[in-house]
């Protein structure tokens, strides 16, 4: 299990470019960092207010009025900032964001995305996430490709509620990397292991092939 | 009525008597970090009820700072919350659900910049956050430069409740890298804003520079009591 | 005249309450804190971005970097704060300021104010007045009771393009302080050597007497 | 593409081949102070024509700063003024009338509003500022909370002209004292913004509490030559 998070992580690592600013969810993008390509370089914003950020802080470097979105304790690298909840949306709603990765309940083919709220569970707020999702160039989707229960998470169309329309670019699963494209998802990568119909079996709507090139091979 | 002046600085029981039944309170915070852990303690002890409360989120951890702010919802004094992260809360679900809280779920962002837009004087703003989502529910679709907007109104409030870790007595505070988050906005927001302060030092002392939020935004300043972060 | 415009201003410092934070545009307005009460301390905003304003720099408190709104290089009073232009009429269009003063060309009985544009004239830009007047608690203006030519200047409906609505609140001549209330205009003051027969007769519309009290008279 | 980077130090050549025709340029600062007077020459100097400008105010005054970017206009390669303020242009009306000219007149905290609502993502906004006047002429009204608003739009760019007192080399910059105005709102407004700094520093030397425009909003930084002022 761990590993299918970081198997999935290191391959949204691979879709970073050098000087990408981001913003990561909690769970699976949290990981992302660990497995940048050395000559990548990327800086991290966390909607609480703060853009720059690194590692999380230990032992003396641990300032309590220096958090990130997940109430964690971080450093931050030289050239960071701070700022208020107006500006952090500012910075996100305005595309500075060149990419948000977060985890998703479903994704439907058309680029809506369901993460927020399961009816009958649990009053959800939002947080960040509709924000997110609605300003940042690049939305990733981080998730496993089929429930625990193994039933497809990426759609024709989402039935949990929406969190919003048509803003997901890519998803990254354990089993393959899907881009948005106009026909619908089109099949970037498959995990080593899968193949073309094996991803189909578990995916919930018709993924097209590269109209150029060939389906490619995840990072292992 | 102006709100300049030189000394601000008012006492716990001057705090408590500004609680009314029926107030609009905004609660500054993200967290811990931020958060007017005195100011919600004297919310707590006054007798205030049928409030609604605004913040980004509240916790119930009884070890938190935000305890105090979320029994008042226990104990039934809160009307409305206005929020938009929910999960530290583990209790608003049973209240939710038993009817005894009404609860009106923000975007992260829109809270933020529907704050400001009272704070600042506009009569709301455009945004595709939330656009075909349950959360648009009930609000006006403007259609502006070839797309769809959500129209969000402006979020005002009788009462503001911030922190900042240095003030001054005019009002003029610092808040410390991620303690700025809803405290700058929410301080303009309301007709009557109460700032604590970890420290306060005199007029003249902070620098113009690093001042977040300004004297004009602050009806009284308090020193914080320990508290638990 | 400049004896005109210095009544005028004593007259509207009279106005203003201690712990007021006000806006001053140029001309007579700027003369107003001279005329304050030694029990009566202002806060100065300029639109430009600076809470605090002080008196003009002399010598060595000249730094270039600090200007009010006529580009004039001021001091600052301890407690001041600087902020940029979004954050300026944010706290000018979000009824931060106790009163704006300011001269006008004309104004009417409906508190329609016009201070910007005389067609035919040079091309005018509004600057900051629109907002302003739109934003402040008190619209004061500050203006001379009639044009050069002798013509009223208080009507009862602007003949010129307005700045705005429905703001004026006061307005102080040399001949008269008059508030707006449901009404009309009333009568609040007269200048000494004037009758409320003497005002009305240069002024365009009906001025009605207080309801309660008695006309008052002006400082001198 | 992202637009982080630790060296954006760029030569005058690299910014004058950013200038192109066609182009909406925000051009940063309040009469003489904050205004980016060596980007104004370089403009200037440049080829670009069929531009529309957006700025505060424009001296035309041969001693002042602002002369270059006067200089663009009254060479006839200016299509549209978008400005608050034209008092300090004598020359404008003639311009004007001659038809030479199309100008905008736009209220000062509107227009900072719209430059702010480009750089934010907002589709948006309600006023009262401007209502029942010659500018509201063409502007869509909106009814909201009982009131009627004129809804202004963003105001975006494709390149921003800013200045600062001191900036690092990711482009975090500090504008001190009232050089601020419209700088920080107008470099996250545009898709290419280009910095003018009095001061270059190494990275990390700038507190993070007195940045007032982070590198994120910002593409390119020179150094200011000696300029008028």
């Amino acid at each position: 299990m761990s590993d299918v998070r970081h198997f999935i992580a290191r391959n949204v690592a691979s879709l970073l470019r050098n000087g990408d600013v981001i913003n990561l969810g909690v769970g699976i993008p949290t990981l992302t960092t660990q497995y940048l390509p050395d000559d990548v370089e990327v800086l991290i914003q966390a909607e609480n207010g703060v853009i720059g950020c690194g590692p999380e802080a230990v032992g003396e470097q641990i300032d309590r009025d220096i958090i990130d979105a997940g109430a964690k304790c971080i450093t931050v690298i030289p050239g960071g900032w701070f700022f208020d909840s107006a500006v952090s949306f500012g910075i996100i709603r305005g595309a500075h964001l060149d990419a948000t990765i977060l985890g998703a309940l479903q994704v439907d083919e058309k680029g809506n995305l369901a993460n927020w709220y399961v009816p009958g569970k649990l009053l959800p707020g939002p947080g960040g996430a509709m924000d997110l999702v609605a300003g940042a160039r690049q939305v990733i989707v981080a998730m496993e490709h089929v429930t625990k229960y193994g039933e497809p998470k990426i759609l024709s169309e989402c039935t949990l509620p929406l969190t919003a329309i048509g803003v997901v670019t890519t998803i990254v699963t354990d089993a393959a990397i899907l881009k948005r494209a106009e026909l619908g998802l089109e099949l970037v990568a498959i995990a080593p292991g899968e193949t073309i119909e094996s991803v189909r079996a578990k995916t919930g709507c018709p993924l097209h092939l590269p109209k150029e090139g060939q389906v490619g091979e995840m990072l292992q | 009525m102006g709100k300049f002046s030189r000394d601000k600085l008012a006492s716990k029981q001057a705090v408590i008597e500004k609680f009314q039944d029926g107030q609009t309170i905004l609660l500054g915070g993200f967290n811990r970090v931020g958060a007017p852990g005195t100011l919600f303690k004297y919310l707590h002890e006054s007798a205030a009820r049928d409030l609604t409360l605004v913040c980004n989120n509240c916790s119930n951890d009884p070890a938190g700072i935000w305890y105090p702010a979320s029994q008042v919802i226990s104990e039934g004094r809160v009307r409305q919350l206005k929020i938009s992260f929910t999960r530290t809360n583990t209790e608003l679900i049973s209240l939710y659900e038993s009817r005894k809280l009404e609860v009106e779920l923000i975007p992260q962002g829109t809270l933020a910049e529907r704050i400001r837009a009272a704070a600042y004087g506009l009569g709301g703003f455009l945004t595709t956050v939330g656009y075909g989502t349950l959360l648009a529910e009930g609000k006006q679709i403007i259609h502006a430069n070839g797309k769809d907007y959500l129209l969000e109104l402006p979020l005002h409030a009788d009462l503001a409740l911030v922190k900042a870790t240095k003030a001054d007595l005019m009002g003029n505070a610092v808040c410390r890298a991620t303690t700025k988050n809803f405290n700058t906005i929410m301080a303009p927001a309301a007709d009557f804003t109460i700032l604590e302060a970890d420290q306060i030092v005199p007029v003249g002392e902070l620098p113009p520079e690093e001042i977040d939020i300004p004297g004009i935004f602050v009806d009284m300043v308090i020193q914080s009591e320990e508290v638990l972060k």
